[in-house]
């Protein structure tokens, strides 16, 4: 098993998929080496939110996801 | 105090709702509601809302919570449509009960702003074949920011 | 702009009324409608709204106008019920429709305190047996001089 | 033809009924004069208004009706 992650919104786009898969373990720095240069941009982005497991993380930089785990990475929502 | 949210992926009827909502709760004073409807104005064409499984729900959950918490309600019932909807369709409703009539008014103005502006959903609508991703607007935080 | 109101003598289902009214209005953004009850609580055993012909119903076409006037909205329906009623059922409609929401839900809100305690109504209630003319709560007069 | 004299509220309770007639033409004085002393005292009140043909008199005691004419002596509305 990897490390899936989703993508929300934009970032879905961008993507080109609104899932997908890497691998594990992986922290902040894994996981912006495995994006392509302008997901990684946005993803840096202080607007962009970070997901684990469903649990919002307060400081993105100190993601820690292991195999099994979900990250969602979530563009400022566009509301109901 | 009965709380009643759900995320829906096909079209509803405002009334259908309201109705069993209203009749669940006998001895109210009144109920006040809400429904939202995707506007056709602006030439568009389609809009797709799309939400995360993990945090939507238990979002929109907790935002009942709190509106519970701060008005004197019998019953409150969100409910917000999610998937690709056509200008007309009606997207979120929310109704809430009461004894008195000014409860239940502002519990529907509170949770609508928080949904607007708060609420963990991604909006892009379709205008002449193009889909654009949607921001919220900035009245929708002044909105909300009169609750703080 | 539609305005839409009625005074009557029978119950009514407001479903039956705010489904027409909403789709008389393609094209708007959102419809809030608070409907209020006879509640049942304390006792009440019936309750009996009288009028007077030659002032309610321009008085309600007069509070509409000045709805109208002062939120931007698409349509607006006032439905008031008089006679003798029974705890449960509808007793008062207001149902605004906009192309935003804010609107919509404020002009419900004015029209609602107006009719609370401004509205050519006469109304008592029995308890016990007893009959007992009924005046507005110093809330309903608190409510009303929020909008001066 | 009369004055039609339309009772609204407790005042009908009062009057013991919802409408009576009074005898053309009415000024304030003769409308106090036609009334029973206890009905006379609740229509001198501050609160109650006093409607010629649907119109509210600003001054009730400028009461000028004539045949035909209705008056409504309206106590303070319970609200809807």
């Amino acid at each position: 098993m990897a490390v899936k992650l989703v993508f929300l919104g934009k970032l879905a786009d961008l993507a080109g998929a609104p899932e997908r898969e890497a691998a594990a373990p992986l922290d902040w720095g894994g996981l912006l080496k495995a994006l392509e240069p302008a997901l990684a941009a946005q993803v840096s982005s202080e607007k962009v939110r970070i997901a684990l497991n469903g649990g919002l993380l307060s400081d993105k930089s100190a993601l820690a996801a292991r195999e099994g785990d979900e990250v969602a990475l979530l563009p400022p929502v566009s509301g109901g | 105090m009965a709380k009643d949210v759900r995320l829906l992926t096909e079209p509803f009827v405002p009334g259908a709702l309201v109705g069993p909502f209203t009749d669940a709760h006998p001895g109210l004073g009144g109920v006040c509601t809400f429904v939202g409807e995707v506007r056709g104005d602006d030439a568009v064409e389609a809009l797709e809302l799309s939400h995360y499984e993990r945090l939507t729900l238990p979002g929109m959950e907790s935002l009942a919570d709190e509106t519970l918490a701060r008005f004197e309600l019998m019953g409150l019932l969100i409910v917000h449509r999610v998937g690709a909807m056509l200008p007309g369709e009606p997207i979120v409703l929310v109704s809430a009960c009461a004894r008195h009539r000014r409860p239940a008014i502002q519990a529907v103005d509170f949770a609508m702003d928080n949904l607007k502006s708060n609420a963990w959903f991604w909006k892009r609508e379709k205008r002449g074949g193009e889909w654009s991703w949607i921001e919220p607007r900035p009245e929708d935080h002044a909105d909300l920011a009169r609750w703080k």
